[in-house]
């Protein structure tokens, strides 16, 4: 745990180490957190994000639970009206829906429906996104599946340092939170402040490279994409606001409008679906509260009105550093 | 609220073969859930059982004449209720007729440190948790979303989803446990052992979220009890659609007991529960119990059981009614006289009429109510879509209130009707 | 059945008997339909809908069935694969998320999962949507979170016609349908021609009022809401055109942009939360195709980002007549 | 591919008890799946059970050969699949080393007109029901959806959403009983009678949607085998973690027969699957076996199972390895010599070169071919949408290939890493 000795005050690390520190530190802060999930225990989970946790808390902190997700969240919820505060890990985002209706109709409503009498302060980790070579039900992005149901807080942070604090930040968030983490960054590197976190507010946006001619929105796996993106145009003599939306619910639309009303011009991209997909909202929200700064419509790109296709196919379904590229310049064909 | 009951040893016995665990070795049979726990016959006399008869050998007249108050009031309040939504007052009412002696009885076993979750129709149970009537009936009315606070009667709200408080309870019931084990970590002194009653019906007991629970509930031993009120019915549907066999037999699947317990008996599931209370608090659950029992009204006030019930099934039931059947039994074991039932009906009349008057005191909530409740933090979007709410609202009283086409839609909606 | 008597060529009756009546049709055309929810048998449903069906074809096609949504859905996916029709009824709209895995991973996958080998022509009916002055869970409008997923078509008929003739023609959709029925219209009367659908395809819009100033474009439970706003804008001296969207997936956009074009404003309204519904899907496609014509951006109109109130707030809660004219008087604000 | 056994009257015995259904009455009891039936002990000789031996009384050399024959192959292919992922041309692969008895045994038991709903790691099941080897590969090494048609195979596609397909199962043997009844209502011939055999695992036991599939295929009298391999192990997390007890008790709390089979005892398993297939098919089922058996390699090639269990534990297991055991057989009872092995040898070797070909033959499909099979009839968005990656796709063609800043990715994001 020497790790978190606060004189080494940063830290270089990948995602996947950022996360174990980040659920370290709040099992080691907390009594009352403790972690559930399939396989999470003695494996450390099926990407090791867990590893080692059970050995150092406990059994009864770090569970290895039956394989049945509606269990899985159900059972959370009813140690949270306890007092205690459990992160589930689900272990691919396709094996939601098994507790989708404990997510929907319980986790999410609980304090309303008990007008406020019972909170549920549950952490649901989903590893997210596709490109990594997988099966089937292995690559969803389900963000839009919650987003539309009130109640529930989502994030996915795109970097080592967001990752190690958005976890604690969220454990401590007295709502229940979807977290999201893009699994095909699970190896990414990147400094951690241990004493600093990149905002106060985890549900907030940020401002990763600035531009003023376009404002280029993506979250989690696409972050590093969108920056590749802001690059090639820049070469290219056009200057590309990136913003990482970190929050997706709720959504700082106040940092997007003040980049837009700068900007004129919006791109969206997300590996989900674009039917019906978290851009729809962005897009609707902007073109409302930017109307007259719009100088085209708000161009998103992400995944076809498909399933996630098989391997061999994704890279040509995922929006990529060309297809992105080319909303970019929709965009600026207006 | 429960009295320590004069236990033979073999009743404490550990399980051992279940503390060995693991693959091939569990103590409970099919067969032994096959048989009903009774403890009075239709008669109202009382019969032996060698196993459960231990467990209310402290029950006394007042215990039953108190029994037989909840079970009572309980019902005079479901006659309201109807009533009060006949007369549009209330939503929609689930009737608990034919049912007051599984929950008052099953909610007696239950102390100030365990945990209720009910489902929808437990309304004897939650007077039993001390909840005052008229305010349980504020979410019946649709005037706010839940009517008691958990927080304060131990007990969960009401859960319309099917089967959905289930996994709760057995959460719950591990964290209980791991109270425990955090304070013999922390050298603390340990917590009152404490369990957790989960009630729901014969057609959620299909809910895969009821399995999981089970499974849960086994590999943490969690002190749960699992209490099913096999009604007979799930609207329309009868139990012969959801099983084959008693939900009892179910819990040897799972590696723990199950119990069946005639469920319009309130000695013999007071009981049951008690025993089955004990076993979870002490670290020997879960524990299922299958009390059964019959709706003898309707579904909810919306419902019409002539469209799928034959009355001779309903009335061989009303002659197991289990208000008769305590009548009887404080009658002829215990020699009250109608003198203690014409009082009683004196009391409740006046009980109900006060309760009557508190229903219908309250209002609805404003809506604006709702965005301080959706998330416990501050959240941008809720607060914008509250002032939007509180500003378009404003409007029509700054307009004035001709300014408001509210009401044309049924108008210009001329041929809509409602549910 | 003498309903179904060709000589009498249209009917008048409620959208519930139209229902029951396009069923009685699609059972009596195909002995592979056959009907399977909770209550539907004897009781005829809680709603009534299939009231008559189980004493004319037995209970071996119409199956009053165990009390699990995702056995429902999941066994008439295995009957669909030996050939069968299901047609699936969920009590109420919130009790769908029990079957919500075997919706949006099996169901609406299994054509493609099987690379076209496995149709599932199952068609899920589902009572929507609120103002009936019921109890939690009962009053939900889910459609957003079908409509992401790409396998599965969703409809909402808002009239005995379009109910009466959308069920039977989404029986025969070889693909699997979400059929939502606004419930609280189940008692609108309206004319049924038995000879003739609205449409040979239902899954397209219909402009139901002609206006030549905005597009309001709703479906199932609010058209007649929308056609009282056309109404009473019309006598404030604005021509508005009324969209029934009929189709929630796919959306008829040819439709709806053809009508932007010479309008120039729309409004969505749904009863649904705003916030990622689908709304958001229609005003970001809509910007995009009609960007040059638009005069103001897409309004949209719904739920507020609240779990669905209790009965009696929920007249506050569902856009009525003011608030759709309030969404429409901003977008001639513009 | 089923031959009728030589029954004695008994075993053909209707369930008059569970004929008469309703509550209360039912055959099964947990004590009767508790024992574990086996036809050979762990050295390969034979052993008498008067239930199930009759159902293998036809069984002779040639047909424990080819079970043999059968397993043999199967190890070698999955040998030869976890060398090709290591290879990286495979992208996952789920070995079934351990388990060849219990997917040979039971798909043996069924015939033609039987349909077979696997999990995901049922390759020798597969292979039993006629799929090339080659051709069952290319969803493993992301090609395709799916490697076979069901409409051919009668034979399901793999399910990875965990219990998934046991719904399906049950609801296609429902199936099965409605051409039945339409038949005799439209006074047609019956048509063959036929059952679902569906596979599972003691994790995915846990899933709700199986427990769903057990109460549906009970109300129904459904024709279904549930199928579960026991293989002691859900990735990382032991059985005892899912039950207490063994998985083959639940099916007495649904009211019918759970019967516990030694898994890698592959006469056993086909005894037993074929007298569950016999009461399927004629009406007595459903039915539920648990295999008992071992996952002897890796949960995937992505798994380390040095992370969570003892290698003792592995020996004690691979000293019941069925190929050892049946080996023995053919060895001891049938005095088969190393000849045969040897033979089987070489045209294993050469069937595998064969198959490797095959696999490293074909490429992936074009994304637009998905486009075609998101729906069975036409869409508006899916063609448009089409149209726009067929534009997208030649846009690079004829800009020239420099155009395309494709690989770009990964280069500058030089920190990313792939799962
Ligand atoms: C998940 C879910 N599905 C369907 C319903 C609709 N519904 C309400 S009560 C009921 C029957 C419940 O039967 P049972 O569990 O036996 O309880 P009882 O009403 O007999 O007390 C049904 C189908 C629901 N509330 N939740
Ligand atoms: C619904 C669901 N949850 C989780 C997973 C991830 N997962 C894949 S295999 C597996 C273990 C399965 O164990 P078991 O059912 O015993 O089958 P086995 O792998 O042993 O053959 C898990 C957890 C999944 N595929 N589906
Ligand atoms: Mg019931
Ligand atoms: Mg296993």
């Amino acid at each position: 745990m020497n790790q978190l000795d606060d004189s080494e005050s940063t830290l270089r690390t990948t995602m996947a180490k950022a996360l174990n520190l980040g659920m370290r530190r709040a099992l080691t802060d907390d009594p009352k957190v403790l972690l559930m999930g399939e396989d999470i225990g003695s494996l450390g989970g099926v990407y090791r994000i867990t590893e080692g946790l059970k050995g150092d808390f406990g059994a009864h902190r770090v569970r290895d639970t039956p394989l049945g997700e509606a269990g899985i969240v159900g059972t959370a919820v009813g140690m949270a009206m306890r007092g205690y505060r459990p992160v589930c890990e689900i272990q691919f985002d396709g094996f939601t829906f098994p507790a989708f209706n404990q997510i929907t109709t319980q986790l999410a409503k609980m304090h309303a429906r008990s007008d406020g009498d019972v909170p549920v302060p549950v952490t649901i980790r989903i590893p997210s996104g596709g490109v990594i070579g997988s099966v089937e039900h292995h690559s969803e992005s389900p963000e839009a599946l919650f987003a539309h149901t009130a109640g529930l807080r989502i994030v996915m942070p795109s970097t080592p340092q967001d990752a190690y604090w958005m976890i604690q930040q969220c454990i401590s968030s007295p709502d229940p939170v979807i977290f999201l983490e893009p699994k095909r960054r699970y190896w990414l590197k990147g400094e951690v402040d241990l004493l600093r976190p990149t905002t106060e507010d985890p549900f907030t946006a940020q401002v990763v490279r600035e531009g003023d001619q376009l404002t280029l929105v993506t979250w989690g796996p696409l972050v590093p994409v969108a920056m590749a993106v802001a690059e090639a145009a820049a070469q290219d003599g056009k200057s590309v606001e990136v913003v990482d939306l970190r929050s997706l619910s709720p959504i700082d639309f106040d940092t997007l409008e003040a980049s837009v009303n700068r900007t004129g011009r919006m791109v969206v991209a997300h590996e989900a679906p674009v039917f019906g997909g978290l851009g729809a909202e962005i897009a609707a929200r902007i073109t409302d509260r930017c109307f007259y700064s719009l100088e085209a419509p708000v161009q998103r790109v992400g995944g076809y009105h498909l399933p996630y296709p098989p391997a061999g196919m994704e890279e040509n379904y995922v929006p990529d550093l060309d297809r992105i590229l080319d909303a970019v310049e929709r965009a600026f064909a207006y | 609220m429960t009295p320590t009951p004069n236990t033979s040893p073999q009743l404490l016995d550990p399980h051992d073969a279940r503390a060995t665990a693991g693959t091939g070795a569990h103590p409970a049979t099919v067969e032994s859930a096959l048989d009903v726990v009774r403890l009075l016959d239709e008669n109202g006399q009382r019969c032996e059982n060698s196993r459960f008869g231990p467990w209310v050998e402290d029950v006394d007249v007042q215990t039953v004449q108190s029994l037989y108050r909840s079970m009572f009031r309980a019902r005079r309040l479901d006659e309201m209720c109807t009533a009060l939504q006949r007369q549009g007052q209330i939503v929609l009412w689930p009737p608990l007729r034919g049912q007051e002696a599984a929950q008052v009885g099953s909610a007696r076993a239950v102390g100030e440190h365990d945990y209720v979750f009910p489902s929808y129709r437990e309304h004897a149970v939650i007077l039993e948790r001390g909840v005052p009537a008229d305010q349980m009936m504020t979410q019946f009315r649709g005037h706010a979303a839940s009517s008691w606070k958990p927080s304060e009667t131990k007990t969960h709200i009401y859960s319309l989803v099917l089967g959905s408080q289930v996994p709760h309870a057995v959460g719950y019931a591990m964290g209980i446990t791991q109270d425990a084990t955090l304070a013999q970590l922390a050298g603390e002194s340990q917590p009152p052992e404490a369990a957790v009653l989960v009630y729901y019906g014969d057609g959620a007991s299909t809910e895969g979220e009821v399995h999981e629970s089970m499974v849960f509930a086994a590999s943490y031993d969690a002190p749960v009890v699992f209490f099913v009120q096999n009604n007979q019915w799930a609207i329309s549907v009868p139990f012969s659609t959801q099983s084959r066999v008693p939900l009892a037999t179910r819990a040897a699947g799972y590696g723990f007991e199950g119990v069946r317990v005639d469920g319009n008996d309130p000695l013999a599931v007071l009981a049951v529960t008690r025993w089955a209370v004990a076993e979870a608090r002490e670290g020997r659950g879960p524990v299922m119990i299958e009390a059964e029992t019959f709706r003898l009204g309707a579904h909810t006030t919306a419902d019409d059981p002539t469209k799928y019930r034959r009355t001779d099934e309903e009335q061989r039931w009303a002659t197991r009614d289990p208000l008769l059947r305590t009548k009887a039994l404080l009658n002829h074991e215990y020699g009250v006289d109608q003198d203690y039932f014409t009082d009683l009906e004196a009391e409740t009349d006046a009980w109900i009429k006060e309760t009557r008057a508190g229903i219908l005191d309250g209002g609805p909530q404003d809506l604006e109510q709702r965005f301080d409740v959706v998330y416990a933090a501050q959240h941008p979007l809720v607060e914008e879509e509250r002032q939007w709410y509180r500003d378009y609202q404003d409007s029509f009283l700054t307009d004035g209130a001709d300014q408001s086409l509210a009401g044309s839609d049924d108008h210009s909606v001329t041929e809509a009707g409602r549910a």
